[in-house]
């Protein structure tokens, strides 16, 4: 089986989109199909995973076309791959199939949403640890906030698909309801993106300003839940992904607790292969008090939450 | 039709698979570019600086892309001598292409100590003095920026190098890089590599403070070419064409047709940075790409390529 | 909500409608641009270098693209001093905008010469002395990278512009910037200007000769820009800021939020220069861009935005 | 009627892009429109003129689908918009239409030829003098060499509409039948491209290597035929664009025969519109033995070959 092994390490491939639209405002979906070692090489791909996209080839729109504020930042020309997590990953007809929630903030990403179904792109990857499931859990708490939510998206469909013994319990956040990556039902309350129900997931839902599901941080909202729940906190664990402070309050929440936290973190990258050293996370080093850099692009991106010395 | 092209190159003394290395800082210890493309195709592999103690390098944002080009400050982060013996020497062993330790420091004693401590593993072909690393506090680029200070640091380092080859790697930013080539060369320097990065900063606009938690970091990338290619000219004409010294071509390669404009311009060899983390099975590529261009162009020895410039 | 801003700046004494120039040899006399745009928003104009005779420049081709930059060996072309007094001085009274002549020469006598006869012209209302053109044999970026040098051509050019500004105009490649804008400071510039071109080369690999004729040029364009951010900030910080000497920043700039990173790295007034091949009504677009910036960010006079880099 | 004078003025228009496709190796035909101040901007151009496209906004194909020796070169991220003449302009429903020929052989025409309808492209101009036609000439003689033509057969179509009194021949040459940017009959004769016969004119070729035509430069066909010719000097005139090293060979007969001759020239260009003095070409000053540069941009690029000094 040497062969098979070879042929599913991390490569660079050509993708095909399959799909790409803006769903709400700066928000959009884009749907891309890999074939051949590209497939192979994604089937194997765990929630918090990524790869690394050129988009230096896609087209930019006409400035009228684009947000005033990003108008000047799409002058640069961009050079590096961009990171994307997905929000899921899955195989049909023997090609793998790889959907991508994200945000278009600058340079490389609106020309990210001017790419259109047949338009081929290269992809680098997959790169970097997902997370762990540790089997034995029977709660597993996922944290979604802002554009945390694409990996949390995709590991709440593996749970559910295939770890039927853990409940699973999911919290989004973001500032405002406008600043949610999916669409949340009308009635204003807890009943989250399109994708999650689907899976037959709890779903709660906060936002800052109130507009959607409890008014308050996503984190407060999580410590005020917890302490309604019966499980212990030796069988429960915490899945986050979303903005650095976020982290570190759920992370800080989890050591008090007791409870097994997962966090997954963004830096800025150029390589993601771990080869430039740009994308460090300090962590610690037990009770040294020293601490080192790892590479969030190949050490993680997703790391035990008593590791990282947050970076605030 | 397909005229037979002899790519091997003698660099310095040492006999080389090819003319094309990847550049110190961004190729990692080689296992992660072995993913990617058969690394025994290189001609040579330069690692990330080592000194004599671990350094974490610099707080994070260490890199920030600009036009064409990007910025870095990494701060020479890396595991320290010690560890670099055990752990990634073993790793290094495997490999075909020459090996070039890229030693940095603070003092010249360091410098030294490294050196003289690594001249002793056979794993190694040579060193890269880099005496113009811009992202450090103390040493790095203030070692390459005087040329008597520039002729000492490699008279002594050589001395510590024994038998191994030493290149020094200039800064590009100087009044006139050929004076500073010329003290490396004086202190006895083997080969000259040019160039690192350029000094330069990327301000937020909308926090109003710069990007990179150091301020400032080296600019690398397509960007620089067109400087680099001037500067292994210069040095070339000046400096090394007359003393035999070949140059290691480095700053800004794209692809096998920058590598030929560099040793066109000069260069014996060339080096493959920002690159790799574009397309990382790029250097073969580029070596491809070399052969290709010398059968098309009646070269029958990669070293033809080098100051055919008219 | 829209909060008045002022956007008129002293620079030097003068007092400027905006903090936006063209830069010297980008945007012709002026009547090319103003097919473009309103050119008396500019809070500065300044003409291609004028040299006491007429020269053609450098053999064609003198442009080439490179990598989100170009280089340029125009070699001062200009239609010299006599009839750019005769012919240029009538267009250029027309215009608002303070007008700079940049000068150029290969020896001191000759900037004096040309100064002095332009100072009794009261439509000009400076010089940007150009020390700093990597294009010509002679003169040019050799005036520019010797301190002493600087000083004394400053001295004897500032007797020569009599009640006119004098901008000293600095390169780029030199070791430590901040010793030469120290010196031009010493020899009474009222304002410096950086940065200009770097030297550069690019070959055609399929010919095998320097795509310019004149073999290298001047590297400018986005590619350029966070090596200029850095030089701008390093002069403002350790020379400019306690003299209250002015920066004219500029290299790479594209659209407003480049010029107010300039401006915040410690600039009182930018110059836009390829990017007027590019859009030549981007100039304009920058003065507004900016004040919008400063009405988004709560400042009501556009000087604060100079040196308000954490 | 100043306001009428200053809305035909030059400047910077969006143009659509109505159709675009490669019909021989590597040259390609694009249509693009200009409605409201573009169009009247452009309603008044003269054959010889120019415009300088902004290609940075456009994609990049695969590797794979651009030819090898290319694959280096595309690789640069451009900057400067990119002149390119006309082989038609005309006015439809009060919109300029505008007919652009042209090769893929770099970085931003690579980009060119991915344009799609429907997508939009800055356009600068219209730039530069095009080519005079003196009313009393009898005989109109159209040189283009290789990428020369489109220019010329702008200006066939001029004066096939607008000066019936003048004779029109025209001769076009290219290294091989293969390097001709138009269609050429199968009789493999002095039968031209597709536009020249809608516009009844005489047309020869010639290749070099004899694949289509007459056999040698195309500049020597023209002097074979012109001993034939039955015109004098004095009424004739000749138009032409092409390799500079063919300009200087027709300029150089027709100052031995005493024809009148206006070249269109070529220089690497930075902006096309006077500033930068990129395109230096070098110009006599009648008999004092000096030269000065002009700009091909402003001063051009249509020249009197007289005053030319060729750079060979
Ligand atoms: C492992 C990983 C997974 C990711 N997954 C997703 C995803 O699924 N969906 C998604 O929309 N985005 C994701 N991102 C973020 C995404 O990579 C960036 O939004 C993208 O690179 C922005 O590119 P741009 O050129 O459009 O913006 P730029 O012009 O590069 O930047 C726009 C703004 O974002 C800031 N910025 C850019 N990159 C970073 C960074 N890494 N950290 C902090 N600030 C930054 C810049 O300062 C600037 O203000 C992920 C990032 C990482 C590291
Ligand atoms: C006034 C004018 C009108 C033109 N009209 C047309 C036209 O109608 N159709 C058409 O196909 N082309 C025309 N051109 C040429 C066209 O502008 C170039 O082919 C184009 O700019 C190439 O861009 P690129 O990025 O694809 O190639 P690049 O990568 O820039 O260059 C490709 C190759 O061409 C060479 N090159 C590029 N520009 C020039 C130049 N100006 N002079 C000499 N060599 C050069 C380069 O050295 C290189 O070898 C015209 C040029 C001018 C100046
Ligand atoms: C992320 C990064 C890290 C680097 N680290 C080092 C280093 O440790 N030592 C060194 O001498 N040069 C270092 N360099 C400089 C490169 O070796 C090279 O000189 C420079 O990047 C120019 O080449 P390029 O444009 O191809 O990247 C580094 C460059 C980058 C981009
Ligand atoms: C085509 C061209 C011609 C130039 N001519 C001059 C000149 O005559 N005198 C001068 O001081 N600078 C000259 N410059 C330099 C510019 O004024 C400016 O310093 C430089 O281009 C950096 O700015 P930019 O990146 O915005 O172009 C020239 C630049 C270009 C591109
Ligand atoms: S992004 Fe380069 S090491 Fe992580
Ligand atoms: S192209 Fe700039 S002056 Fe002609």
């Amino acid at each position: 089986m040497k062969k098979d092994l070879v042929q599913r390490k991390k490569g660079v491939f050509a993708a095909r989109i399959i799909s790409n639209h803006q769903f709400k405002g700066r928000f959009c979906r884009m749907s891309l199909e890999l074939a051949g070692l590209g497939a192979e090489a994604f089937e194997t791909v765990t929630p918090g995973q990524f790869a690394e996209f050129d988009l230096t080839c896609a087209s930019l729109p006409s400035p009228e076309d684009v947000p005033v504020e990003l108008r000047d930042a799409i002058e640069r020309k961009i050079l590096l791959r961009r990171p994307f997590s997905f929000s899921d990953v899955r195989i049909e007809d023997g090609r793998a199939i790889i959907d991508v929630l994200y945000a278009v903030v600058g340079a490389a990403t609106v020309r990210m949403a001017g790419l259109k179904p047949g338009d081929e792109i290269s992809v680098l990857g997959p790169l970097g640890n997902g997370f762990t499931i540790p089997v034995k859990k029977k709660l597993a708490i996922l944290l979604a906030g802002g554009m945390g939510a694409p990996p949390i998206q995709h590991l709440a469909k593996v749970l559910a698909a295939g770890f039927k013994n853990i409940e699973v319990v999911t919290f989004a956040g973001a500032k405002s309801s406008d600043d949610m990556p999916f669409a949340v039902s009308d009635k204003n309350t807890a009943i989250g993106p399109a994708e999650f129900p689907d899976y037959g997931l709890e779903m709660l839902i906060a936002t800052d300003d109130g507009s959607t599901g409890y008014k308050g941080l996503v984190t407060e909202c999580f410590r005020q839940w917890l302490q309604t729940c019966e499980h212990k906190a030796d069988d429960t664990i915490v899945f986050c992904c979303g903005p650095e402070a976020m982290l570190a309050s759920a992370a800080k929440l989890c050591e008090a607790e007791g409870i097994e936290c997962q966090v997954s973190m963004e830096r800025r990258m150029a390589c993601g292969t771990g080869l430039c050293q740009g994308c460090a996370v300090e962590c610690g080093t037990g009770n040294s008090g020293q601490s080192v850099y790892q590479m969030c692009c190949k050490d993680g991106p997703v790391f035990d939450s008593k590791e990282v010395i947050f970076d605030l | 039709m397909k005229k037979d092209v002899n790519i091997t190159i003698d660099f310095a003394g040492l006999k080389l698979a090819s003319p094309v290395f990847t550049a110190s800082g961004t190729c990692g210890y080689a296992d992660e570019l072995a993913d990617f493309m058969d690394i025994n195709a290189l001609g040579g592999f330069i690692t990330k600086s080592i000194t004599l103690l671990p350094r974490k390098g610099n707080p994070t944002p260490r890199v920030v892309e600009t036009d064409a080009g990007m910025l870095n400050a990494i701060g020479l982060a890396n595991i320290g001598l010690e560890q670099f013996i055990k752990e990634k020497i073993p790793l290094l062993e495997k490999m075909s292409a020459a090996i070039f330790v890229n030693v940095a420091g603070q003092k010249i004693e360091e410098y030294v100590q490294v050196t003289a401590e690594l001249a002793k593993q056979p794993a190694i072909a040579g060193f890269e003095l880099n005496i113009s690393c811009p992202n450090v506090a103390k040493g790095g680029v203030h070692f390459g920026t005087d040329p008597a200070g520039v002729r000492r640091i490699t008279e002594e380092v050589k001395k510590a190098a024994a038998d191994k080859v030493l290149m020094v790697k200039l800064t590009p930013s100087v009044t006139d890089i050929s004076v500073i080539a010329e003290a490396a060369v004086a202190g006895g320097a083997d080969a000259l590599s040019l160039v690192n990065t350029f000094t330069a900063m990327a301000i937020d606009t909308e926090k109003r403070r710069c990007v990179l938690a150091n301020r400032t970091g080296g600019l690398s990338g397509p960007a620089i070419k067109p400087m680099a290619i001037y500067l292994v000219n210069k040095v070339y004409n000046e400096v090394t064409k007359k003393s035999g010294i070949p140059i290691l071509g480095l700053g800004g390669i794209k692809n096998a047709s920058d590598a030929i404009e560099f040793m066109l311009a000069g260069a014996s060899a060339v080096a493959l940075g920002t690159y790799n983390f574009i397309q990382p099975a790029r250097a073969i590529e580029i070596v491809d790409g070399i052969g290709e261009y010398c059968r098309r162009n009646g070269f029958d020895n990669v070293h033809q390529l080098t100051g055919a410039l008219e």
